[in-house]
């Protein structure tokens, strides 16, 4: 049961990015999830993302917590650095990784049962300090990996395959993350690449907490009538609050959109965010006014979609702290240690 | 005011007073939130500055203010640091604890306490000498702020006490000096409450007591510092760079300590940008995650916890040994077990330290005898966690971490190089070097690792809790599954090599009877022998473990002794339970001194419980 | 379609063939979520039916589709339920493992496959008989439909292997009929199905094979269950009224069987109300939380779960010991340490169970056999942890748990009444009965506590996980804690009394040779004392441990042999540990036999380890 | 340092509520906290409040974490049961108390560290899932009992005794308990005594998850110029949008307020609560709405008090569980156990 590192064949006419890396050299071991699970279709997603952003593979690192949707990143990326943690803890660990160096890029994948039900509070606490991170959370409101139960973002009233409802409450990881002042929230659907790989480029682009909502069909246990998470029910309720392209720092923007219904955001590190709304009236950046739209949108059943919030000046943990540029981990022992003279001095104050 | 408006007069004592120079126990009894302690503290301090050496003990609840607090000072020119028992002077300023407090003090001691409010004669004891002084109401008629009452009133009483036991008032008035230097007016106060304070003393009371102290040349070179801060400031020279924490008392004050180091020491002098990171995380499961985080990508990182913190921390505890993380976790160990008592001191986590977590696992500790081992650990924990790529844990106490002590000046070498373990380089991947994480290619069970980042295609590699083979790649497979334990049981023979060595000390005669210990046990071990010698005329060997797993040299001494006492502040002999896991030695041969009960561990119950043992004359047993 | 198309004929064997009736072991090599399960079980309980008895367990791997998983059935006349090394006849479905599967076959075995693609010589072997069947092409030629193609492939393959050795149709057929019940078009379409593959064997194929099964009658009364269900039905016999639970492998099918029994046993007839509360917690915290919560109110109340859970509610533990609060969790341990092999078997919780939490703790275990003795100590449990006010662990593997196995049948005894220990009540407080919380009235170290609400004025205490007197007043005296920990020990010994005892099993004739065991070692060891028996001539005294602690039998066991083997399955022989501290017996007489590969330990290995060390010769150690 | 029983003088002119206890029978231990924390006036809160509702106290479970604000339930209902338990769990233990007797009123006491912190997993998902309790956070921004580390809830730009910043983003606990589905969600001031007792009276009263958040500010830790949890800021920044009054069902409401100024809200239980608004259109029924006035007030500064959302007809977890009326800790034998025949039954199918 040895994984398999899918076979890399030489494909001479693959075209090459900026960077000169093919789309393979984002790939990673082919994937052993069920035929027709969303999560690989999101990783796909990060694949194209990152292929089309030109980010050095090597460069990312990518960490998840346990469950279906934490197995991932061994189908993606597979020249990075990957760290499958414990079940919901993704988000200390990732914390920890981003201080050590803050020069990589740093991706968290997880799972509804593995960030709403065991990591909520991991969750939230990364949110609310500013990790610089892309956080994705593959959303199929049950458990897959232990066979189907509910998970925390499984609506009330929901069924499971054998017919039993959901009585709790359902979390909403985008409202709870704009919250807790996440500065850039989205959600997708894992049927959408076409919505959902500019989101991602975003947020990888974000500096500061992104975090993205992707529903992504359980089809071993979560497809079926009745459920809210389903490919069928999520198509039917998907209102796309705007579409988005993610245009990088060398393209040049020529503003040829019809005012009003379309919005360029310039984020913090120079990429643009070019948004065409599908909601009138919907400000990107009001954080206030887009929980409200959220919210009564919820209550008409409607799963609201796209880029939902973003703060364009976000800070980012380190920021917080003032940390100096160079990573931790490349420190040399004379920026480390202050040496003998000083614990001289020390010692004379301490008597 | 004189002293007839003592409500309370002068007391001879019944029985001789005690009569002791440089040698003695005073203790204060105070309620916490009242400003006792820097007045506390300002005594200790004079008197090593009088070169006498001193130990003084916080004993305080787990509330912030109203409840009894106790400051305990061992002067001792013999050099004795462990905690003794009963009192010589008692400083009772505290009604609550009156009666609680009388008590403890030993025929012929002396009790000094605030006789503004007359007490009945039933509330003092005719075996002592009583010394009081209408402290409140004295204060009172020299101040008319309340807070400045309540803060000179402690500067008079230890004014008082300067005449009493023989302070030398220079020494007193050059340490305000030195606390509130640049404020003057402040300086010129509290020298006058000194004063105050010491001249109604020597107009009033009976100055001198018995108990004096005279300038002496014991301190030495040794400086005064708390455990917590020692290590933290050898996590600092250690390399640590990333601290993630959850208060817990009682180790808070480590991780505070890094904070004001790291401000110090730490940051780039050009753009005071901070080469450190500390993270007060939302809770243990967080810190420890950000710790392993933080390690694996390279930096050095720490969490300082107590007990409850160890036990949430245990699944993240086992990732580390399974997935080989480096990961340092100081323990400042208070009294167990759940939330037990907070404020009180026990050796009472070794048992979770080294095994902690589900399955089969076994963790590296280090046992600090006093703030300057403290000091070592703390550094040599970061390079110990990065060559063998596990969590190592620095085991202190309450006793060691939240008290001060005098201790032998810290050192470094310059030429010391921090000893990153086995970290291949993007040269050496560019090169060809075969790259197996899980590969032992060196014969001491040790793989190299990569840092994330370092190769754009060569050196990746997915770290997992799950089983997988030599080159990180998941697996099910039972072989490869079984390889890997066995190379980490091969990895704990490499770190048996590396640990501290146990420190022997042999008595002057051949002798088949040892005693181990560790810890903060360690003061009051010879003190303790002094005492089994006097009592029985038996002497021991004597070995104070340093780190687990033990080496040879641990071993060795079991195998040469036929009886063995070993000294814990444990209920149920934790430490004797590894020695008998992890050498397989007799059970029989070891036997338990066990003290639990939240104070620090005396001589004298040591010696009562070997000397039971040795000479089995009806004395109360150890355990008891 | 004839035997000529396929693609690689019969192959016979170069060494004879096995001959053996009614007992072998086949194994079938399927891929996960292609159905195969109920089809393989169909297989198991027809030779149940039969009269024979067989063992299946299912090796599957840790995600949901498209893995390989594996069904291994040992069919033993002699009852020999443990694991056997090598597989006689290999039904090999999966193309991704047919190397190691074909490897897996013992000279002279069988292996059964689909050869409607063509498979070149060198992926056979000599001395095997090989017996090919097109069974997809079969299967696809007689049906259209995708999902009947997968369905009905399972059933045809049953059906010529039942030609093949022989399993008597009629009872396939009933089975199909009970399973199906009132569904008789899809009973019909199974038996057609079924007959199609028997028909097409009986014509093309070898039938029969040198393996075969006769009708017998050594099933006897006994049932057929997983233990994790069985538990769940002790817990219901027991009394559980709440089960908080997180879902985690191999774990979760006892909570879920809870449900199911608690819908079908526990709704109140008339209101059709839940006289049970089944909460799925959002993680292991929180489940123990609830747990304790209920016990404190008064409910029996429980959790399942796998080793990182128990990490994760180490803290709890401690308050349940130290709080002495009713709590019973189900460990039910995979292959450690951190996620490890999570769909693996081991014996790797046993350190953490007995001393989970910070501090001086311990706790009691109960160690099930198989699916009676768990159901057994699942009701024992509920009232062990009333009676002894604390954590309860009742520990099983996913061995025992997750495997159907013949077992006696379940009893109840209706006159029992459940023992919901030393609960003052209303009355007995109105009486002025006194009521100290943490007090010793009955020397048993068990003190009384009241359910919250009882009485308006009297019983009312408070509980806290900090030190407090006999009344459960919070107090940071240090004589208070350490007799309350005293008292914790006593009521330890008072647990050895109340444990269900070891089982002893002596040899014929005298031996100084002893082997302790436990849990799902439990079914090899007859057999491998049969195999070390024949191979050294040695014959050793058995004594299987049932709960910890230990009484009286286990030290005496200990004490009346030389050498004990102590057979686990788990690197470090966690167990031993255990009977050495507890025992304070001599490390050198225990012999470790260690298997910890995560596949079940078989009788061939502990008698390879055992005759090693009783007649050392250069065989394999033990431990490798 | 043994706890100090408080004296239990008899005072026989004190009054006596309608099951005949005086506020005396209400009372705990003498508190150990420090002069003039806040804490120690939500306790006389409490104390009243059961005193004027006239619960048998015995009746009532008091269960808390670990922290200052956690110790309190010594301090008040002597004649409970209570339990002190692990930081940052009380609400796990007391879901699975609930769950052994619905009879009892459950009241968990917490602070901020111990449930924005620590504990915030534990009460989002008691939340959640509708324990039928009465949750109050003690909530002064910091951690008391260790000393006056910031916790979860204090503010962005907050500044310590020190003069730190914080910096992470604050935790508005009112906020998450509405999206999180609690039933009744109130915010008070430990200084404003008179709001906060009726506010804690209708949750006690309330079927369903009641969460009221209490400022109540550290004197030791948290009460200087830079805090805005200070006695002074919180005074200065509160706004109440409403005043109540709790009506036992044995008293006639007699309807003579103005219309549009006063509502009358009826919970399931009969009890009655008497709302005098202060903020024009806040209708406290209407949780988008409140969610949306909270978030638009925070963002200019303001502390909105008051009892902020109710749904009085709220179902309980026993309620979505269907458990039975009887509490388990009162089974019989009979009632829990199969029996013999059962299990005969059971075996002859297992084979
Ligand atoms: C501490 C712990 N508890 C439980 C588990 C078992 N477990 C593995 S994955 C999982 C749930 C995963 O759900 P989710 O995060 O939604 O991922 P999905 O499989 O649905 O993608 C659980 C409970 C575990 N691995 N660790
Ligand atoms: C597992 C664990 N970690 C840390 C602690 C130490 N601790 C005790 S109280 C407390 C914080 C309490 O803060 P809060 O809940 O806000 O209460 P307050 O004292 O402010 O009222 C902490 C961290 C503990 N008891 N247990
Ligand atoms: S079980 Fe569900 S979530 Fe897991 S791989 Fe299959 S479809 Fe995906
Ligand atoms: S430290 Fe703060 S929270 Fe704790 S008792 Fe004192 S004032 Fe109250
Ligand atoms: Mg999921
Ligand atoms: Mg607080």
């Amino acid at each position: 049961m040895t994984y398999l590192p899918k076979p890399k064949l030489a494909h001479p006419e693959l075209q090459k990015n900026d960077l000169g890396y093919t789309r393979r050299d984002y790939e990673g071991s082919i994937s052993t999830l069920c035929a027709g699970c969303g999560h690989d279709s999101i990783s796909a997603a990060i694949i194209r993302a990152c292929y089309e952003l030109s980010l050095p593979p090597h460069r990312i690192a990518k960490l998840s917590g346990i469950g279906c949707s934490s197995k991932t990143p061994t189908y993606f990326l597979g020249n990075s650095h990957g760290f499958n943690s414990v079940h919901g803890r993704m988000p200390s660990v990732l914390t920890g990784a981003n201080l050590a160096n803050r020069e990589l890029i740093y991706l968290g994948v997880s799972g509804d049962g593995d960030s709403a039900s065991i990591g909520f509070g991991q969750f939230s606490h990364s949110i609310r300090r500013g990790v610089n991170m892309t956080y994705i959370v593959e959303n199929n409101g049950v458990y897959g990996l232990t066979k189907g139960q509910f998970s925390a973002t499984a609506d009330r009233g929901a069924k499971n395959k054998r017919g039993v409802e959901n009585m709790d409450e359902a979390i909403d990881m985008v409202g709870i993350a704009i919250q807790l002042g996440a500065t850039y929230v989205a959600r997708s659907f894992s049927g959408d690449k076409n919505q959902l790989v500019p989101l991602i480029k975003g947020a990888l682009q974000h500096n500061g907490a992104a975090f993205i909502d992707t529903i992504s069909p359980c089809v071993m246990f979560n497809n079926h009538e009745g459920s809210t998470k389903s490919y069928d029910y999520v198509r039917e309720h998907n209102e796309a609050v705007n579409f988005m392209d993610v245009v990088t720092g060398r393209e040049e923007i020529t503003v040829d959109y019809e005012p009003g219904t379309t919005e360029i955001v310039r984020q913090h590190n120079g990429g643009l965010l070019k948004l065409r709304k599908l909601a009138n009236d919907y400000d990107v950046t009001d954080r206030v006014a887009a929980m409200n739209f959220l919210e009564t949108r919820k209550a008409r059943g409607e799963i609201v979609t796209g880029l939902l919030y973003v703060d364009p000046d976000a800070e980012d943990l380190h920021g917080y702290l003032e940390t100096a540029e160079k990573p931790f981990n490349a420190l040399t022992d004379e920026e480390l240690v202050p040496g003998a003279a000083a614990l001289a001095k020390l010692n004379a104050s301490l008597r | 005011m004189s002293p007839q408006d003592a409500a309370q007069p002068l007391m001879g004592s019944t029985v001789p007073p005690i009569q002791a120079v440089n040698d003695f126990v005073v203790k204060f009894a105070n309620v916490n939130g009242s400003g006792s302690a820097s007045a506390n503290q300002l005594f200790a301090k004079a008197i090593l500055r009088m070169g006498i050496p001193v130990t003084p003990r916080n004993i305080f609840p787990s509330n912030i203010q109203g409840l009894p607090t106790w400051y305990e000072m061992r002067i001792s020119d013999k050099g004795h640091m462990g905690a003794r028992e009963g009192v010589d002077l008692m400083v009772a300023m505290n009604p609550q604890t009156w009666d609680e407090d009388v008590k403890s003090i030993r025929p012929g001691g002396y009790l000094f306490y605030d006789n503004t409010k007359p007490l009945p004669a039933s509330k003092f004891r005719a075996d002592i000498t009583v010394v009081g002084m209408p402290l409140t109401s004295f204060t009172n008629a020299a101040y008319a702020v309340p807070r400045e009452r309540q803060l000179f009133k402690n500067i008079i009483y230890v004014g008082a006490l300067s005449a009493l036991i023989n302070i030398d008032p220079k020494v007193i008035e050059d340490l305000l000096a030195e606390q509130f230097r640049g404020r003057d007016k402040l300086i010129a106060a509290n020298h006058k409450a000194l004063h105050m304070g010491r001249d109604y003393a020597l107009a009033h009371l009976p100055c001198p007591l018995g108990l004096q102290l005279a300038a002496s040349d014991k301190v030495g070179d040794r400086i005064f510092i708390d455990g917590n801060a020692a290590a933290a400031l050898g996590a600092l020279y250690g390399g640590a760079t990333v601290c993630a924490w959850y208060p817990i008392t009682p180790s808070s004050s480590l991780a505070e300590a890094f904070t004001r180091y790291c401000e110090r020491y730490r940051k780039d002098k050009e753009t005071g940008k901070k080469r450190y990171a500390i993270v007060q995380a939302e809770d243990e499961l967080a810190s420890i995650g950000m710790v392993i985080g933080a390690g694996w990508n390279g930096a050095r990182a720490f969490t300082a916890t107590s007990g409850p913190g160890i036990s949430l921390m245990s699944e993240f505890i086992g990732l580390s040994y399974f997935a080989e993380i480096p990961a340092v976790i100081f323990d400042v160990q208070r009294s167990g077990p759940s939330t037990g008592m907070p404020t009180r001191t026990q050796q009472s986590d070794i048992k979770i330290c080294a095994y902690a977590s589900h399955g089969d696992t076994k963790h590296p500790l280090l046992l600090p005898e006093d703030p300057n081992e403290c000091f070592q650990f703390g550094a040599l924990s970061m390079d110990l966690a990065d060559r063998l790529q596990t969590t190592v844990f620095v085991v202190l106490d309450l006793e060691i971490g939240m008290n001060e002590r005098l201790t032998a000046p810290l050192q470094w070498d310059d030429s010391r190089k921090l000893d990153r373990g086995k970290v291949m380089t993007s040269d050496e991947l560019q090169a060809g070097k075969v790259f197996g994480r899980y590969l032992d290619v060196d014969g001491d069970a040790i793989p190299y690792r990569t840092y994330p980042g370092t190769h754009p295609t060569k050196g990746g590699y997915f770290t997992r809790g799950t089983s997988r083979d030599e080159f990180a790649r998941y697996t099910e497979a039972g072989d490869a599954y079984q390889r890997n334990m066995e190379r980490l049981l091969k990895k704990w023979d490499t770190a048996k090599t590396l640990m501290p060595k146990a420190v022997r000390t042999d008595a002057a005669a051949p002798t088949k009877l040892g005693v181990i210990y560790y810890g903060s046990t360690s003061p009051a071990i010879p003190e303790a022998l002094e005492l089994i010698a006097e009592q029985t005329g038996a002497s021991l060997n004597q070995l104070r473990l340093r780190a687990f797993p033990f080496g040879p040299e641990v071993e060795e001494f079991v195998d040469a002794h036929d009886t063995i006492f070993v000294v814990e502040q444990n209920r149920d002999a934790q430490m004797r339970m590894l020695l008998i896991n992890e050498l397989e030695c007799n059970p029989k041969k070891l036997v338990r001194v066990l003290h639990y009960n939240g104070a620090p561990i005396t001589a004298e119950f040591i010696a009562r419980g070997i000397a039971a043992h040795i000479n089995p004359t009806p004395v109360r047993e150890a355990a008891e």
